[in-house]
C-alpha cells in the first residue's frame, strides 16, 4: 500500500489500481484519478520547480490553472513538456517526471539562484550583460537559455496524429458545471440543437468536488441524472475532455477534445480533435477560479488553495494532509474545513482575516479571526506556518482561500472588457461580450448553485427562444444558497519575506512594487516588465491579486487600472492539434498529371511545382546525373521529337456572344478579329501595369475561346477573369469555367512532330502545313475517334503541337505518342528539358514574369494595343516605368565559355565597383545550352536592347564568384522562328 | 496509322470499399457537363432544360433528378447548372448540348473531377471532419448541393439520399481526396 | 541612472528600493518644436534621435494609450536586413548596424541576438529569387549565406528532410538577423529621449489637427490643444484613422497579423528559421516560448484580433517543416494592426500639409526598421530633407511609377 | 467569420478570398479627362475606415460569385451582403 492519503468515498473506482511512476518511483493510483490526486495520495508533496529561482514546488489547485505541478508526460517520442498533474489523467503504465532542474528534483543544483534573488529582481536583464559587447552572445545568453525553459520536447517527430472536424448548433453551451448541466438540459428539451463541452472527463464541474445538494441529491448524483437525460437527448452531443478554447467572430468556437491522452496509446487513432464549433448561440457557464493570498513564503509544497483541497477530498477520496490549516478571508475557506472534518481529517486551525463569527461548525478546528499567515517554515514540504500576531502553528497543508474570479476569459476573446464589481470583489462579463453569448453561473459572478441552477435554465431559455424555440416549462433545479461573503484582501503587508503572486514565473510582491517604482504602472508595463501572468498558466490565479496590489500602489480602484487583454487559448493547445492532418507528405494535396503512372514507369524524377508533381527529367540506364538526361532530351526533340506533358497548364473554357469584348479588357493585345481556328498569343497585365501572366488562347468558335494561363497563376487568373466579368462588365454575356483538370495535354516537338502526330491524329484532318499552319486549333480525333483538341503553338522554338485529349485518356495518349514516335526516336521531355529550349528561345517565364517586370522590361511593350483599353494599360504609363534607362530583358553568354553562368548574379559596368549604386540588374534564368555547347543565360540590364556586344560582369559574391558576360539576343536559337513555321 | 485505341482510366475507377457503418465507392462512367445560361437567354435556357430532362432547373445549392432518374440538374449559381449522368463515351457534352437544343452553353467537365459516393449510417459522422458545411438533415436535406473546401480541395458534395452523398473534387488530386475522405471515416470507426 | 551590473548589486544589497522611474509622466505644455504622435518604437526612436543625433528637445510625444502600446509591443522581434531593392535594403541594413551598437548607445539591454536568420528554399526559381537577394545584400554591404540542404541537414537535423511534401533544397542565411527583446527596445528609447528632455505624454489622444491655410500647426488632444512647428505622425496600423482626421488617403490598408507563443521549452532551435512553401516563421524566446507567425488575416480590420483559418494554416506551416513541435502547445495568440502599403514597402515624408510628416506603411516589417526609421524620420524632421538611405519612402511614388515591391505582388496590400 | 452569402446562405469566410474596398469596381475610364490621375487614385488610394467598410470577397470555394460585404472592421459585424454584379449595375457598369 502505497497511498498513504487516500481517503474513502470519492468518484476513484478503488476496484482497479494502475500503475504509474514519478521520476522513476512506482506508485498506485485508481481510474478516476489525476495525476495530481493520484501524486497526493501517494504522499507526493514535491513535485516542481520554479523557472526563475528554482523553488521547490507542489500542487497548488485541482485545474487547468494549475501554475506548479508541471510534469514531463510519457517517455521517448511521445514526451510531453509541461503537462499540468491536475487534469493529466492517470492510466495504467503513465510514466512523469519533473522538469527544470539540473541535478534531482530534491537537489536542484540551479536552486542557487534563488539565494542571489536580491539581484535578479523585476527585469534585472535589462540593466545588465552590456559589457563586453560581445559576451552578451556568447557567453550570458546562452547561460540563460540553458536556464531558461520548462521542460523538454523529445526533439523527435510526434508519433501521433491529430484530425479536425466541424460541428453546428444552435446553442453551444461551455462547461458542465452546474450552469452549465442547468442550461443544457433547458435548451435541450427544447428541441434545440445543443452541444455541452466541458474541459473535465467527469462533467459536473464543482458538483463533484462538493458536498452540495440538488433537488435532494448529492451534487455528483443530481449531476449523473442530468447527464443520463442529456445523453438520451438525440438534438444534444454531450463533449467531455473538450477544452472551448476560443470565441472566434460570428459564432465560431474553437475547441480541443483530448481523445487517447487518458490511454496508454493513442492504437492508430488520433491522439485529439480540433473541432470548430458553428454556434447560433452560446452559453458561457466557465464557471470560477479560486485565487490565493500572497504572503511570505508562500509557495511551499503543502499550501493550496482551499477549492483545491476540498476537491482532492471530495471528489478523489486523499487528503493533501493530515494536519490542515485553513486560511481565507470568506466563507468559501470554511467549507473546505467542514468537509475536511466531516472526513475525519484533522483540521487544527481556521484563520479569518475578517474579525467576524464563525461562519459554521466544524469540529476539532480553532477559528483564529482578525488573523494572517505571514511566513511558512519548509522548504520542501510544508510544515508550519506563522501568524501575523508571531503565533507559529505546525501543519503540513495550509488550504488558502482569496476569494474567486469568475472566469471570463472567453467574453474578453473579442476586445470585451470585464467590469469590477465591488461586492463579490472580482471582475464580472462586461457589457460587450462576443454576438451572441450570454453567461451563466459563477463565470457570471453568481457565485452560489442555487444562482448557478438557475441563471443556468434561464440564460439558456432567452438565448433559444430568440432563435425562435420554445422553452421547456420545467422549473430550474432546487439547490440552497451556501454562504458566500467575502473581504478583499490580496496580500499580507506585514510580511517580510518574498510573497508570490505568479508563483510559476517567480513574480512577488517586491516585483509588482519594484515595477510601480520604475514607472511600469500600466497593467500592461506591469506584465511586460516581470513577466506576470506568462507562464504556462497565463497567470490564471495571479493576475487579478497582482492588478489589486499594482492599484494599491497607484491608488487607482480596480475598474480604472484594468486588466490585460484576456487571448486565446484558454488552455494550451498542441500545435499538432492546430496542424491536424497537414503534415509531412499531407501537408498539401497532390495533384498528378495524367501520365504520372507512365512517367513513373518510365524514370521520370518528379519536382513539385505549385501542389502539381511534374516530370522533371526522365533518367535512362548509363546516365550519370541529371545534366546528362536533359541535354540528351533537348537535343533529341530538338533532333527529331519529344514529348511533354504540360495538363498543369492552366485551361479556361470561355463561352458568350461578348467572349471576344472580353478578352479584350483582360489581355493587353487585341484579340476581337482573332479567326475561328486559329491560337493567339496573349499578354496579361495587372491593373499597376506589371506583367501578370501570359499563355495562349484559341478561338473554337465564334463564341467560344480556350484559353490556356501559367500553371502558377491558373487560379489567380481565373479569378481576376471572374471579377472583370461579374464586378467591371457586368452585363457581358460571358462564361468561364475551369477545365484544367479536364484535358490531358502533350506538347508534341521536333522536326518529326508533324510526322509523330500524322500517325495519332485521325487521318480525316489536314496536317500539312497549308492545312494546319503555325497557330492553327481545332477540334479532332485520335485514334480512331476519341475527340481531341490540336493546337499548332510552340514553346521549344521547334515545329510543335499541343495535343489535348479527355484526362482519363491520358496516360494512354502518351503510350500512344510514344509508339507513334518509335521510329523517330522520340523522347519525353520533362521541366529541366522545357526550361533549357524556352531559355535557348528566350521567352519569358516565371524568373522573367515575377511580378516586378512591365512589357517595356520584357521586349513586349508592342503587344500593349493602342486602339483598347485593357487592364493595366492606363497605369503602365507612367513615367517612372518608361524610363529610358529602363531594365531590359536580353540574353547572357559568358566570354569564357566553359564557364557557368549563376542565375541571381546581378550586373556591374565593367570598371565599376560592386555597389547597389552601380547595380545594372539581374541574371533571372541559366541553362547549359546542349544545342550550343555552352551555359546561357536570360537577364534584365539596364537599356540591355542597347547594349548587345557589351562585355559587363556578372558578380555573385554570395558564391564568392564573378564572370565576365557578354550581352546578346535571347533568342538563341533560330532567332528567325524558321523552325515553327515548318 | 498507328493501330492503338485509347484507354479510359480514370483515377479512382473501379474504387469500392466496405468500412464498418459505411461504404464508399467511385460511381463509374459518371458524366458531368455544365450549362451555362446566356446573359438574357436564361429563361430559354431553363425551358429547354425543362422539356429536354422534364423537370425544372432547381434552385441555387439544390439538385433535381431528371424526370426519367437518369440525370441530375445541380444548381451552382444563378447563372451555372452542372447536369450529372452515366453515360460511357466521351460525348457527354455533345449529348447535353443536343438535348437542350443549344440553349445554353455546355462544357465537358466530366474529366475535371473524380466522384466518390460516400453512404451508410456512419456517412455524415466521417464527413464532420473534412466537411464545414452542415450536413445536418434540417439544414441539408436530399438533393441539396454545396461546394466547399475538404482538406484543401474543392469538393462539390450533394446529398442523393438520406444517408448518401456524392462528393466530386477535382480529377488531378483524387489519389489525395480518396486519402481524405479514407482518413475520415478510418478516424471515426 | 545609468545601468550597471554594479548598480544591480548595490541596490540588491539595500532591498532593491533605490530604482528610479525609467521615464517621467510630464504634462503637455502648450507648444514644443516637434510633437511626435505615436509612442511606439518609431516614434520614440525618432524622439531619441532627434535629441540626441540632431539636438533638438523641445519634443513631446502623445500616445492615446501606454507607451510601447504599437506593433512594438506585439511583434515576433526578428531583426534582419534581407532586402533586395535598392530603395529598401540600404535602409534596412543601416537599420542593423543601429542594432548593433544599440544597447551601448541607449544604456539599456534589449537582448539583441544575432542568432541568425534562414528563410528556406524548396525550388529552383525560389533559390535564384534568394541568390538575387542575397547578392544584393552584399551590394548593399550586409552579409548573406547560401546553405546546402545538406548542410542544412547538419545544422538544423531536427527539419523535415525525409517526408516533407516541399523538401528543403537550401536556405539563405544572414548570419547577422535574430531577435531583439521587443519591449525593452520601446522601454530604452523612452528613457533615452525622457532623460534629454523629450516630454513623453501617456494617456493622450490626438483628436484632430490644427490646419490653417495648409499648414499644421499643431493638434488636439484629450489633453488639450499642443501647438507644434512641425507635427510628426507615427502611428503605423492606425495611419489611415489618424490621417483621415487631417482629409488624408493614404495607400495603405490596415490589416491584422496575428502571432503567437507556446509554453516555455528547453533550447529547440537556434536562431530565425523562415518556411519558403508555406506560411511560418519562427523563433525561440530567451525565456523559452517558440514565438511564430506566418500571414495576414487578410481583410481589412482594426481589431487586435484574428481568425481560426491563419491559426491553422500557420500550425501547419510549423509541423510542415518542423514535425518535432507537435506537443509543444500553443500559449498564447495576439494581433498587431499593420499598415499594409500598395507595394509593401514604407514611407518617411513629408506631406502636402505644411509641417505635417508622415511615417507608416511598414507592413508587417516595423520592428526591424525601428532604429533607422527614428533616425531617418528624425533626420527629415530635422533638416527637411530625406536620409540618403530613405530617399525613395516617398509617398509619391506611385504616381510616379516608382514601386518598391519586394514580392512582386502589385497594388493589392494583402498580397504583401 | 461567417458570410452570409445572399443565395447560399452562412458560409465559412475561409471559403472566400478577399480583394478588398468596393470601391474596385468603379474603375475609371481610360479616355476620361485626367485618367492618369484617377487611375492613380483608383489603384492606390483607400479610404480604410474604421467602421463600415464595403468590401469585395470572392466565393472561390464556392460559387464563384463576387460579393459586396459591408463589415465594420473595429468588431467584424457584417451588415450586408450583396452579390457584386449587382451593385455594379447599380453603379452604372455594363458591358
Amino acid at each position: 500500500m502505497t497511498q498513504v492519503n487516500r481517503l474513502t468515498g470519492g468518484q476513484v473506482d478503488r476496484s482497479q489500481v494502475l500503475n504509474f511512476t514519478f521520476n522513476g518511483k512506482a506508485m498506485q493510483g485508481h481510474p478516476g484519478d489525476t495525476l495530481a490526486s493520484a501524486l497526493l495520495a501517494n504522499g507526493q508533496r514535491l513535485v516542481g520547480r520554479s523557472f526563475k529561482y528554482h523553488r521547490p514546488r507542489g500542487i497548488l489547485t485541482s485545474g487547468s490553472e494549475e501554475p506548479n505541478a508541471l510534469v514531463q508526460l510519457r517517455s521517448g517520442a511521445h514526451q510531453e513538456p509541461n503537462t499540468r498533474a491536475t487534469v493529466a489523467e492517470l492510466f495504467d503504465g503513465l510514466s512523469a517526471t519533473s522538469q527544470n532542474h539540473r541535478g534531482s528534483l530534491e537537489h536542484d543544483l540551479m536552486a542557487v539562484t534563488d539565494l542571489m534573488s536580491p539581484f535578479l529582481s523585476a527585469g534585472f536583464y535589462y540593466k545588465t550583460f552590456m559589457w563586453p559587447k560581445a559576451f552578451w552572445e556568447k557567453l550570458y545568453e546562452p547561460a540563460i537559455r540553458k536556464s531558461a525553459g520548462l521542460g523538454r520536447l523529445s526533439m523527435q517527430d510526434d508519433p501521433d496524429s491529430y484530425d479536425k472536424g466541424f460541428l453546428h448548433c444552435d446553442l453551444l453551451v461551455i462547461g458542465a458545471g452546474p450552469a452549465g448541466l442547468s442550461a443544457a438540459l433547458a435548451a435541450g428539451r427544447s428541441g434545440a440543437r445543443v452541444i455541452l463541452a466541458d474541459e473535465d472527463f467527469a462533467p459536473g464541474g464543482r458538483l463533484n468536488a462538493e458536498t452540495l445538494e440538488v433537488d435532494g441529491m448529492s451534487g455528483a448524483d443530481w449531476a449523473a441524472a442530468a447527464i443520463a437525460e442529456l445523453n438520451a437527448m438525440d438534438n444534444v452531443r454531450l463533449m467531455t475532455r473538450t477544452t472551448v478554447y476560443g470565441a472566434y467572430d460570428h459564432g465560431i468556437y474553437g475547441a480541443l477534445e483530448r481523445c487517447t491522452d487518458h490511454l496508454p496509446t493513442s492504437a492508430g487513432k488520433p491522439r485529439q480533435v480540433l473541432w470548430r464549433i458553428y454556434s447560433k448561440r452560446a452559453v458561457l457557464a466557465a464557471g470560477s477560479t479560486e485565487r490565493p493570498i500572497a504572503f511570505g513564503n508562500n509557495d511551499r509544497p503543502g499550501i493550496m488553495l482551499a477549492g483545491a483541497v476540498r476537491t482532492y477530498v471530495n471528489r478523489y477520496g486523499v487528503t493533501p494532509g493530515q494536519q490542515v490549516a485553513v486560511f481565507t478571508n470568506n466563507d468559501d475557506g470554511w467549507r473546505t474545513a467542514a468537509d475536511l472534518a466531516a472526513k475525519g481529517i484533522a483540521v487544527t486551525n481556521i484563520i479569518d482575516t475578517r474579525d467576524a463569527p464563525a461562519v459554521c461548525e466544524v469540529p476539532g478546528a480553532r477559528h483564529i479571526r482578525d488573523a494572517a499567515v505571514m511566513d511558512t517554515v519548509g522548504r520542501k514540504g510544508l510544515k508550519a506556518v506563522t501568524l501575523t500576531s508571531g503565533q507559529v502553528i505546525p501543519t503540513d497543508c495550509l488550504a488558502v482561500s482569496g476569494g474567486w474570479n469568475p472566469n471570463v476569459h472567453l467574453t474578453c476573446h473579442q476586445r470585451g472588457r470585464p467590469t469590477w464589481r465591488e461586492d463579490i470583489n472580482a471582475f464580472v462579463p462586461g457589457g460587450d461580450l462576443p454576438p451572441g453569448m450570454a453567461v451563466a453561473g459563477a463565470a457570471n459572478g453568481s457565485l452560489t448553485l442555487a444562482a448557478a441552477l438557475s441563471e443556468g435554465r434561464n440564460v439558456a431559455n432567452a438565448q433559444i427562444k430568440e432563435l425562435g424555440f420554445t422553452p421547456s416549462r420545467k422549473p430550474a433545479p432546487k439547490a440552497e444558497d451556501e454562504p458566500s461573503n467575502g473581504m478583499a484582501i490580496w496580500h499580507i503587508p506585514e510580511s517580510t519575506k518574498r510573497a508570490w503572486v505568479d508563483q510559476q514565473n517567480d513574480v512577488t510582491v517586491k516585483d509588482i512594487k519594484q515595477s510601480y517604482r520604475e514607472g511600469f504602472r500600466s497593467v500592461e508595463h506591469l506584465k511586460r516588465y516581470t513577466t506576470l501572468g506568462m507562464a504556462t498558466d497565463q497567470g490564471k490565479t495571479a493576475n487579478i491579486p497582482a492588478l489589486a496590489i499594482m492599484a494599491n500602489c497607484t491608488g487607482k480602484s480596480l475598474q480604472d487600472t484594468g486588466t490585460t487583454i484576456f487571448r486565446p487559448p484558454y488552455t494550451p493547445i498542441p500545435m499538432g492539434a492546430l496542424a491536424g492532418r497537414a503534415r509531412g507528405q499531407d501537408f498539401r494535396p497532390f495533384r498528378l498529371t495524367p501520365s504520372h503512372d507512365w512517367a513513373s514507369k518510365n524514370g521520370a524524377t518528379f519536382v513539385e511545382v505549385g501542389n502539381w508533381l511534374r516530370a522533371q527529367w526522365f533518367a535512362r540506364p548509363g546516365e550519370q546525373g541529371w545534366r546528362d538526361s536533359v541535354d540528351r532530351e533537348a537535343l533529341m526533340t530538338r533532333g527529331s521529337v519529344g514529348i511533354c506533358d504540360v495538363t498543369t497548364l492552366g485551361k479556361i473554357d470561355i463561352q458568350g456572344k461578348d467572349a471576344a469584348d472580353f478578352l479584350n479588357v483582360v489581355y493587353a493585345n487585341a484579340f476581337g478579329k482573332l479567326p475561328v481556328g486559329k491560337v493567339r498569343y496573349g499578354l496579361m497585365l495587372r491593373e499597376d501595369g506589371i506583367c501578370y501572366d501570359d499563355g495562349t488562347t484559341a478561338r473554337m468558335s465564334e463564341n467560344h475561346f480556350v484559353m490556356t494561363t501559367t500553371t502558377a497563376n491558373a487560379v489567380l487568373v481565373f479569378r481576376r477573369m471572374e471579377f472583370v466579368r461579374q464586378c467591371l462588365c457586368p452585363d457581358m454575356d460571358v462564361h468561364l469555367i475551369s477545365t484544367t483538370d479536364g484535358w490531358a495535354q502533350f506538347a508534341v516537338a521536333g522536326p518529326n512532330a508533324r510526322n509523330l502526330l500524322r500517325k495519332v491524329v485521325d487521318e480525316a484532318h489536314d496536317l500539312s502545313n497549308e492545312g494546319f499552319p503555325f497557330m492553327a486549333c481545332g477540334e479532332v480525333t485520335v485514334c480512331g475517334g476519341t475527340p481531341a483538341r490540336l493546337f499548332r503553338i510552340s514553346f521549344s522554338g521547334e515545329l510543335a503541337y499541343e495535343v489535348a485529349v479527355p484526362a482519363r485518356y491520358g496516360n494512354s495518349m502518351i503510350e500512344a505518342l510514344m509508339k507513334a514516335g518509335e521510329e523517330y526516336n522520340a523522347v519525353p521531355y520533362g521541366t529541366e528539358a522545357l526550361g533549357v529550349m524556352r531559355i535557348e528561345k528566350g521567352h519569358a517565364a516565371g524568373n522573367e514574369l515575377n511580378g516586378q517586370t512591365t512589357a517595356l522590361n520584357l521586349g513586349l511593350n508592342g503587344m500593349v494595343s493602342s486602339k483598347k483599353d485593357c487592364i493595366g494599360k492606363t497605369l503602365a504609363a507612367r513615367p517612372e516605368m518608361n524610363r529610358d534607362d529602363a531594365i531590359r530583358l536580353v540574353g547572357f553568354r559568358p566570354v569564357d565559355r566553359s564557364v557557368k553562368l549563376i542565375a541571381g548574379s546581378h550586373f556591374i559596368t565593367k570598371g565599376d565597383d560592386a555597389t547597389m549604386a552601380n547595380d545594372q540588374g539581374w541574371m533571372t534564368s541559366v541553362a547549359y545550352s546542349p544545342s550550343l555547347g555552352h551555359s546561357i543565360g536570360l537577364g534584365f540590364i539596364k537599356r540591355g536592347h542597347e547594349r548587345k556586344g557589351e562585355i559587363v560582369r556578372a558578380v555573385s559574391p554570395i558564391h564568392e564568384t564573378e564572370m565576365e558576360v557578354e550581352i546578346v539576343s535571347a533568342h538563341f536559337i533560330d532567332p528567325e522562328g524558321e523552325r515553327l513555321r515548318a | 496509322m498507328l493501330d492503338f485505341k485509347l484507354v479510359s482510366a480514370p483515377p479512382l475507377a473501379g474504387y469500392d470499399q466496405s468500412f464498418e457503418g459505411v461504404t464508399l465507392r467511385a460511381p463509374a462512367d459518371l458524366a458531368i457537363v455544365s450549362l451555362a445560361l446566356p446573359l438574357g437567354g436564361e429563361a430559354a435556357a431553363e425551358k429547354s432544360v425543362k422539356t429536354a430532362y422534364g423537370a425544372a432547373l432547381p434552385g441555387i445549392g439544390k439538385s433535381a433528378l431528371s424526370k426519367d432518374g437518369s440525370a441530375r440538374l445541380v444548381r451552382l449559381s444563378p447563372d451555372a447548372a452542372f447536369v450529372i449522368f452515366t453515360h460511357a463515351t466521351p460525348d457527354a457534352e455533345p449529348h447535353v448540348a443536343k438535348k437542350i437544343k443549344g440553349a445554353a452553353y455546355t462544357t465537358d467537365q466530366t474529366d475535371v473531377w473524380t466522384g466518390l459516393e460516400i453512404a451508410g449510417p456512419r456517412a455524415r459522422t466521417a464527413l464532420e471532419r473534412i466537411c464545414p458545411i452542415d450536413l445536418h438533415p434540417d439544414s441539408f436535406d436530399v438533393g441539396d448541393a454545396a461546394r466547399t473546401t475538404m482538406e484543401h480541395l474543392g469538393t462539390l458534395i450533394i446529398r442523393t439520399d438520406e444517408d448518401t452523398f456524392l462528393l466530386m473534387s477535382g480529377s488531378s488530386s483524387a489519389k489525395s481526396f480518396l486519402h481524405a475522405v479514407e482518413t475520415s471515416i478510418q478516424n471515426t470507426a | 541612472m545609468r545601468y550597471s551590473a554594479f548598480k544591480i548589486l548595490t541596490q540588491g544589497l539595500t532591498g532593491n528600493k533605490g530604482w528610479k522611474p525609467v521615464w517621467r509622466e510630464p504634462d503637455p505644455k502648450p507648444e514644443y518644436d516637434i510633437v511626435i504622435i505615436g509612442a511606439g518604437g518609431h516614434g520614440l526612436a525618432t524622439a531619441y534621435y532627434l535629441a540626441k543625433e540632431f539636438g533638438i528637445t523641445n519634443v513631446a510625444v502623445v500616445e492615446k494609450g501606454w507607451l510601447g502600446s504599437g506593433n512594438i509591443g506585439r511583434n515576433t522581434t526578428i531583426i534582419r536586413s534581407n532586402y533586395m531593392l535598392p530603395g529598401n535594403e540600404p535602409f534596412y541594413e543601416f537599420s542593423m548596424k543601429l542594432w548593433e551598437n544599440l544597447e551601448q548607445d541607449f544604456n539599456y539591454n534589449a537582448m539583441i541576438s544575432q542568432r541568425s536568420i534562414l528563410n528556406l528554399i524548396h525550388s529552383d526559381a525560389q533559390r535564384d529569387a534568394f541568390i538575387r537577394r542575397g547578392n544584393a545584400m552584399f551590394l548593399a554591404g550586409a552579409d548573406a549565406e547560401y546553405a546546402s540542404a545538406e548542410q542544412l541537414r547538419q545544422e538544423l537535423p531536427f527539419l523535415d528532410f525525409d517526408n516533407a511534401r516541399f523538401p528543403i533544397k537550401g536556405g539563405l542565411y544572414q548570419r547577422r538577423g535574430g531577435t531583439v527583446r521587443h519591449d525593452a527596445v520601446a522601454w530604452g528609447y523612452a528613457r533615452g529621449a525622457d532623460s534629454r528632455g523629450v516630454d513623453i505624454i501617456q494617456n493622450c489622444e490626438v483628436t484632430g489637427f490644427d490646419i490653417e491655410n495648409g499648414t499644421c500647426r499643431g493638434v488636439e488632444t484629450t489633453r488639450g490643444p499642443i501647438r507644434a512647428k512641425k507635427v510628426a505622425v507615427c502611428v503605423a496600423g492606425s495611419s489611415g484613422r489618424v490621417m483621415a482626421k487631417a482629409g488624408m488617403r493614404l495607400p495603405i490598408e490596415s490589416h491584422v497579423l496575428q502571432a503567437f507563443v507556446t509554453e516555455g521549452l528547453k533550447p529547440v532551435i537556434p536562431g530565425v528559421i523562415t518556411f519558403g512553401a508555406g506560411h511560418f516563421y519562427v523563433s525561440q524566446s530567451d525565456k523559452g516560448g517558440l514565438v511564430f507567425g506566418g500571414d495576414i488575416d487578410g481583410y481589412n480590420t482594426y481589431a487586435q484580433r484574428g481568425n481560426l483559418p491563419v491559426v491553422e494554416d500557420v500550425a501547419e506551416g510549423g509541423m510542415a517543416i518542423m514535425p518535432i513541435i507537435g506537443r509543444a502547445r500553443l500559449l498564447r495568440s495576439w494581433g498587431g494592426i499593420m499598415d499594409m502599403s500598395m507595394d509593401g514597402s514604407p514611407f518617411i515624408d513629408k506631406t502636402d500639409i505644411g509641417g505635417l510628416y508622415f511615417n507608416g506603411g511598414w507592413c508587417y516589417g516595423g520592428f526591424k526598421a525601428t532604429p533607422a526609421s527614428g533616425w531617418c524620420y528624425a533626420h527629415l524632421l530635422a533638416k527637411d530633407t530625406p536620409h540618403p538611405v530613405a530617399t525613395e519612402m516617398r509617398l509619391d511614388r506611385f504616381k510616379r511609377g516608382h514601386i518598391i515591391d519586394e514580392k512582386g505582388q502589385g497594388n493589392q496590400p494583402n498580397l504583401h | 467569420m461567417i458570410i452570409n452569402h445572399p443565395l447560399l446562405g452562412p458560409r465559412d469566410a475561409a471559403e472566400f478570398i478577399y480583394l478588398g474596398d468596393a470601391s474596385l469596381i468603379d474603375r475609371p475610364d481610360w479616355q476620361d479627362e485626367g485618367a492618369d490621375e484617377k487611375f492613380y487614385e483608383y489603384g492606390y488610394l483607400r479610404d480604410n475606415p474604421a467602421g463600415e467598410h464595403q468590401e469585395l470577397w470572392y466565393h472561390e470555394q464556392g460559387d464563384r460569385s463576387w460579393l459586396v460585404v459591408t463589415r465594420n472592421t473595429l468588431t467584424h459585424e457584417i451588415s450586408k451582403v450583396e452579390l457584386a454584379r449587382d451593385v455594379a449595375r447599380a453603379r452604372g457598369r455594363s458591358k
